[in-house]
């Protein structure tokens, strides 16, 4: 990483992967892995948009007992599609295609993915699953929840046929997206790019393809199952055709629980890189922090029974799967132990994205704790299917999964799009979310634990004060997550323009190309020296610096190569 | 891995690329070795698919192993062991097509599709004779299942207990979407042979044969399982 | 956050209820200690460490394998006794002592039905005896459902085709919550009930009088109330999901499909138990066709009490 | 691997491995008919187990191939084993404790019918239905 290198990607450049063409078919068809990010953080942001304003419905219709906005109907159908779309067509996508697509290939010095025809159908198919999805409302109800439990599923209207054909055609492009991003770690390394000099969130995405690889035909398998059972009455999982509706249930976790790791994976991967860069100091047990990532994976597809302690599953199973369960808890905390110590005697720099990696590691914890506790067998038994339950994979899935991404998406703005974002507004967004999360999800702990069973359109009077709560906090929160939309947006007309490294970060898509890139990622292959966050040996980055904070922009000349 | 691609890299500028190569591969090398390791991913995600139903034959037969044995004399075991025999010589000839290619022997690659083709369609073709057979007599998947008559020399109405209807409903889920498979594969061969024909292949460059023979192989293993799971036990 | 039961756990009124307690709050306490260690760190350093001059490049520290080590150790430790304690507790939760006295428990779409050892049958009111451990098997009619006191800390499914069953001894007479916690389709959050906890004569005095005779109209309002019928029919006129019953009587009812009846003796019989039959119109076919297992006393009950709503 | 150093399996491997598994074949059918006891399910599975290793191993070259292509395969089949081996965990032990029954209630009910057709007057036998264990 020679200091003309580095000279030389520092300015923005004319021609760039965002304007080398213009043509609408130029996108629609293009093969860049950095278009296709950035089309897919299109349509992430409107399931994640639609799926929040279904919540927003469900928060308020839990506003007062009783009927306050909808019936029950329709509220059972907002809280089904709300998880639907949150699940397979927000949370599941969101960090992998998105940030994965654009930033892994960069990370790794390759020009591309290594099968980017691959990439843009993994694309078309997400989309098409969407929209086979949604056009479920048009045929009929759908509700039962995103667990589509048998027999339940098999007794509503067909749309569930829609839905369950359409979470299939979303694995399918979950499934590639996954196998992509493997063979590209493996073969599309730079040269001098060893895996323990890979970046932690190439680390992370790995393992959470590996997990997509695995899981995902299962859920394929699975709906292919429900399907057929609907059209067939094969009797394989509804009692009244000597089916077992357990057996179920089993097919279903088997997928889904390690699918909470292909939604917690990739966040943790962004939080090391932004401890590592926002501390400038480097990531503590690297090796752990690595392994921990392909260990949780593993381990992860060793616990989906523990959705089932009072499912009716046999004891012996329970046992397993609780003992487990806890195992996950141990390569997690020390992946947590790191990030804390990262900090100590770091050169703390509280961006917005930084923040968003502090508030992360208070909501993860307790999302994290929570979960310790609903694994404990006899305390599960009273806990199960209430919203208690609910708090815990909102406080791992929103406070883990979604600040995270808030956090990523923020640190690689400037990259993706060239332009920096209002550095206070987006500290008083982060506030917003950070209050409003909180307030929003914290009451439904205590709900829950006192009993307030999930899924219910009407409750008892007493839990009108906690659901009160809940209610406003979640306005908070969509008014920092408006905010966040509309700074952003407007960064992209009016925002100053970022230079290569604005953040002094020691990864390849900062150090080898401008922002934003070209179309070819790098104009020669880089050659890797260092680690990824050996900070200490790059005093080129910092040291010339005129000081000031902020002053990383400063660092690089801004004027064109002599 | 990562000197290869240093040495690829350097080699880069002094050789012409071949027509194949994708610019954002440095070398045929690395664009074969991604293509393959991505088509094994692929299996072991056809793997996980079958997985599945192998779970939910599993349990059944684990719960009522009977009713299973029982079931299982009404599938005719010679039509089964001829279908593997047929998938096994079709596996081989893909494998010997591959073989030839290598030997830059055009001619012998498209002579081991046409077999393989040929092996695929029996299969197919004694598939379609089986399942009518049943559906002739009643032995349909699931709610359908009502089974009258007398079939291989069985009594059917001995067959009509708890339990044999999900035998059944898991044999033609089972079978249904390996037979699935093998249309697919069909598809692929088809395809394969045009390019054959074409000359497209040549023992510098038979990616696709090598791959789609990956996928043909897989689907055989497949059949492997089911033959004994389904007619024999 | 006392430890009386008011912000977390409600009051526990079980004799297994207290042992969950115990360790929840173990769990709880553990938990909040090492959150509390970590974020007290995190927003230590944040602060202590800040970045002050932007070209300033902090030196690699040693990690400390003594942390690592412990932060590995104790939390296998802590968490191979939460795992003991929690298996122990949950085998006691799940197995009934054999002198248990059984109610057999219906979950249907969208009520609990108990029967007694009697033969007795009641909707969505259980009562039971205290100081008595009670055994409920339980099944299900239609869909997944499940059986949840809150106050007892017990819970598990009720399944189509198979029996579970949980058991508690109640510690303290009164009425406590039963609610149905898997999704089972329109009124999921309509499927309540009540435990009502009774000394061991006035159990045996209301069994006794659940099988004496009451005046039709009497039993009528009582299956109406037991079955939730009131969750979409009112008595009071107002519309809710399905029409009201105030005035329902000899009244001339229009259908969906254009066909009319007039609401006598066998319209109420047949709507009640084939709901589908007639739709009437502007309503939604929402009705459950779980009405089933009413005896003809019932409906007949059902048929004096509605002729009372003028 | 040399330049295009695809491993080039001889032919005289593949009609071996192809004679090698028709003769497997040829013996699962033979001993499935026979009388092998306990034997008769694992020893099925095994002789498929091993066909599918020779298929894996000559036909599809994996003896031959990256090694991380192996390591792919070998995690793959884990999974399913592990899918299968937890489930059965669940499936073959239902009911160890008294808080789930073993068999459905469809089962009872038939192999009561069943009793009652044996013995038609012994009209009170109820077999281990749960209201009276
Ligand atoms: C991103 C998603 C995500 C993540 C990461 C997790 C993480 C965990 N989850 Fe969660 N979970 C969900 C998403 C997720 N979950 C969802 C969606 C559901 C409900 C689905 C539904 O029913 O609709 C659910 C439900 C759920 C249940 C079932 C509850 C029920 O229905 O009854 C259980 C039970 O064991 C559980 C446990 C855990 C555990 C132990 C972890 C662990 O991985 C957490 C590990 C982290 C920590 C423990 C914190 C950090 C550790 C330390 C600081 C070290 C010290 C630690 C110890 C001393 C233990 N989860
Ligand atoms: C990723 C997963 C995810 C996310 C992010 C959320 C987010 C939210 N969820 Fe959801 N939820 C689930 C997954 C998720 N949920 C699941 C799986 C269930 C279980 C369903 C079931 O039982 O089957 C559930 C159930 C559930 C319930 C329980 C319903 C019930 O049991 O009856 C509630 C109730 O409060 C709720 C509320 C919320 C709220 C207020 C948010 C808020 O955080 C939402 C805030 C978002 C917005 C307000 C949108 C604003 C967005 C934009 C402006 C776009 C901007 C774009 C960019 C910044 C790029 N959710
Ligand atoms: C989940 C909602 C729901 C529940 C619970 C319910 N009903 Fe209904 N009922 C309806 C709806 C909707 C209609 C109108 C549509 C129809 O005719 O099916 C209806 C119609 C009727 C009618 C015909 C009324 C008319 O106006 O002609 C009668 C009588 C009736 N219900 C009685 C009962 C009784 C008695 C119970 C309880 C034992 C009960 N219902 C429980 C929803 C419900
Ligand atoms: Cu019954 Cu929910
Ligand atoms: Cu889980």
């Amino acid at each position: 990483m020679s200091g003309t290198t580095l000279a030389h990607s520092a300015h923005q450049p004319e021609v760039n992967y965002l304007n080398h063409t213009k043509t609408l078919k130029s996108w629609l068809f293009t093969l860049d892995h950095k278009r296709i990010g950035l089309m897919y953080l299109g349509a992430v942001a409107l399931a994640f948009l639609a799926g929040g304003i279904l919540a927003l419905l469900v928060r308020i219709e839990l506003l007062a007992p009783g009927q306050t906005i909808m019936g029950p109907d329709a509220y059972n159908q907002s809280f089904t599609l709300h998880a639907v779309l949150m699940i397979f067509a927000f949370i599941i996508p969101a960090v992998p295609a998105v940030m994965g697509n654009f930033v892994l290939p960069i990370q790794l010095g390759a020009k591309d993915v290594a099968f980017p025809r691959l990439n843009l159908a993994s694309f078309y198919i997400y989309l098409l699953g969407g929209v086979i999805v949604l056009s479920a409302l048009f045929v009929g109800r759908i509700d039962g929840g995103w667990t589509f439990y048998a027999p339940y599923s098999e007794r509503v209207g067909d749309s569930i046929l829609f839905v369950t054909l359409g979470v299939f055609v979303m694995g399918f492009s979950s499934i590639l997206t996954g196998l992509n991003f493997i063979v590209t770690v493996h073969k599309m390394r730079a040269p001098g790019l060893t895996w323990t000099r890979l970046p932690l969130f190439v680390w992370s995405i790995y393992s959470t393809s590996i997990v997509q690889v695995l899981a995902t035909p299962v859920i394929g398998i699975t709906m292919v199952l429900l399907f057929l059972e609907r059209a067939l009455k094969i009797g394989i999982f509804d009692p009244a055709l000597g089916g077992d509706p357990v057996l179920f249930q089993h097919f279903f976790w088997f997928y889904s629980h390690p699918a909470v790791y292909i939604m917690i994976l990739p966040a943790f991967g962004i939080v090391s890189d932004l401890m590592g860069t926002f501390s400038r100091h480097q990531v503590s047990g690297y090796k752990f922090v690595a392994l921990s990532s392909v260990a949780i994976a593993f381990l992860g597809f060793m616990v989906w029974g523990h959705h089932m302690f009072v499912s009716g599953q046999s004891a012996t199973s329970s046992i397993v799967f609780s003992l487990i369960t806890y195992l996950i808890g141990i390569p997690t905390g020390v992946k947590v132990l790191n990030w804390v110590t990262t900090m100590y005697r770091g050169s703390i720099w509280l961006q917005t994205p930084m923040l968003y990696a502090l508030a992360f590691l208070f909501t993860f914890s307790i999302g994290g704790f929570t979960g310790i506790m609903l694994g404990v067998l006899a305390i599960d038994v009273h806990l199960h299917d209430t919203y208690f339950v609910v708090a815990h994979f909102h406080y791992v899935m929103m406070g883990g999964n979604v600040i995270a991404a808030l956090g990523g998406l923020h640190y690689w703005w400037p990259k993706m799009t060239g332009r920096m974002f209002n550095e206070t507004a987006g500290r008083v967004a982060a506030a917003l979310v950070f209050i409003g999360f909180n307030l929003t999800f914290f009451p439904q702990f205590i709900m829950g634990s006192q009993g307030m069973p999930r899924r219910y359109y009407d409750y008892l009077p007493e839990f009108q004060g906690m659901h009160q709560l809940s209610t406003y906090g979640s306005w908070v929160l969509a008014a920092g997550l408006f905010l966040i939309l509309g700074y952003l947006l407007w960064s992209l007309v009016k925002g100053e323009r970022a230079t290569a490294n604005p953040w002094g970060a020691l990864t390849l898509e900062w150090t080898h190309a401008s922002s934003p890139p070209d179309m070819h990622n790098f104009h020669d292959t880089p050659v890797v020296t260092r680690g990824p966050y050996d900070y200490h040996l790059a005093p080129e980055l910092f040291v010339t610096s005129p000081g000031g904070d902020g002053a990383a922009e400063q660092v690089h000349p801004t004027e064109t190569k002599a | 891995m990562a000197q290869t691609t240093v040495a690829a890299l350097e080699s880069q500028d002094h050789h012409a690329h071949p027509a194949h190569l994708q610019h954002h591969f440095v070398s045929s090398e690395q664009q074969f070795d991604a293509a393959k390791m991505g088509m094994w991913l692929f299996l072991i995600t056809e793997i996980l698919l079958f997985s599945g139903m192998f779970v939910a034959y599993t349990v059944y037969r684990v719960w009522h192993p009977e009713v299973f044995e029982l079931s299982a004399e009404l599938l005719d075991w010679k039509l089964g062991g001829l279908n593997t025999l047929v998938l096994l010589l079709s596996s081989f000839t893909v494998a010997y097509g591959i073989n030839r290619i290598q030997h830059n022997d055009r001619k012998g690659l498209i002579i081991n599709l046409v077999i393989t083709l040929l092996c695929a369609a029996t299969f197919m073709v004694v598939k379609y004779f089986e399942y009518t057979g049943k559906f002739a007599v009643g032995i349909f998947p699931g709610g359908g299942f009502a089974p009258t008559g007398v079939y291989h020399g069985h009594e059917l109405s001995h067959f009509d207990v708890p339990y044999a209807s999900q035998f059944f409903s898991i044999y033609y889920v089972m079978t249904g979407i390996h037979g699935v498979h093998v249309l697919v594969g069909m598809g692929i061969f088809v395809w394969l042979l045009v390019k054959a024909i074409r000359g497209r292949f040549s023992s510098e460059y038979y990616t696709p044969v090598e791959l789609s023979g990956l996928y043909w192989h897989l689907v055989d293993i497949i059949w492997i399982f089911l033959f004994p799971l389904l007619y024999l036990i | 956050m006392g430890e009386n039961g008011n912000v977390w756990m409600p009051d526990a009124m079980s004799t297994v209820a207290s042992e969950v307690d115990s360790l929840f709050y173990f769990v709880l306490w553990t938990s909040t200690i090492i959150f509390a260690l970590v974020i007290l760190a995190k927003v230590y350093f944040a602060v202590r460490f800040r970045r002050r001059d932007p070209a300033e490049v902090p030196q690699p520290i040693h990690e400390s394998k003594l942390l690592e080590t412990a932060w590995i150790v104790i939390p296998t430790i802590l968490v191979l006794i939460v795992f003991t304690w929690g298996f122990k507790v949950f085998v006691k939760l799940n197995s009934p002592p054999p002198d248990a006295y059984q109610i057999t428990v219906r979950g249907k779409q969208w009520f609990w039905e108990f029967q007694y050892p009697n033969g007795t049958v009641v909707a969505n009111e259980m009562h039971v005896p205290i100081g008595q451990p009670v055994k409920l098997l339980m099944s299900s009619e239609d869909v997944l459902h499940s059986f949840f006191i809150p106050d007892f800390r017990v819970k598990h499914d009720v399944l189509p085709n198979r029996y579970t069953s949980l058991w508690f001894e109640a510690t303290a007479p009164g009425e406590y919550q039963i609610y149905c916690t898997e999704y089972c389709g329109t009124s999921h959050s309509g499927m309540l009930g009540k435990v009502i906890v009774q000394t061991e004569e006035e159990f045996a005095a209301w069994l006794n009088e659940q099988s004496q005779d009451l005046p039709p109209a009497e039993l009528g309002a009582n299956v109406f109330r037991q079955y939730n019928c009131g969750v979409c029919h009112s008595v009071d006129g107002t519309r809710i999901v399905g029409p009201t019953m105030k005035g329902l009587w000899g009244a001339e009812r229009q259908f969906e499909d254009g066909g009319t009846a007039v609401a006598d003796e066998n319209y109420i019989r047949e709507s009640v138990l084939n709901p589908g039959a007639h739709i009437v119109a502007t309503y939604p076919n929402a009705m459950p066709a779980t009405f089933g297992s009413l005896s003809a006393k019932q409906l007949d009950g059902l048929i004096a009490f509605i002729q009372t709503l003028e | 691997m040399s330049a295009h150093g695809h491993h080039i399996t001889p032919a005289r491997t593949l009609v071996m491995v192809f004679a090698g598994l028709v003769f497997l074949t040829i013996l699962t059918v033979v001993t499935s008919r026979m009388e092998t006891g306990p034997l008769h399910v694992p020893l099925a599975i095994a002789i498929a187990s091993f066909k599918a290793i020779l298929v894996v191993l000559f036909f599809m070259a994996l003896k031959y191939d990256n090694k991380v292509n192996a390591l792919i395969l070998s995690v793959g089949t884990l999974f399913v084993i592990v899918f299968l081996g937890i489930t059965l965990l669940d499936t073959m032990y239902r009911g160890d404790l008294p808080n789930t029954q073993k068999g459905t209630i469809m089962d009872q009910q038939r192999a009561e019918e069943a009793l009652k057709a044996e013995d038609p007057g012994a009209e009170a036998v109820r077999i281990n239905r749960p209201e009276n264990p």
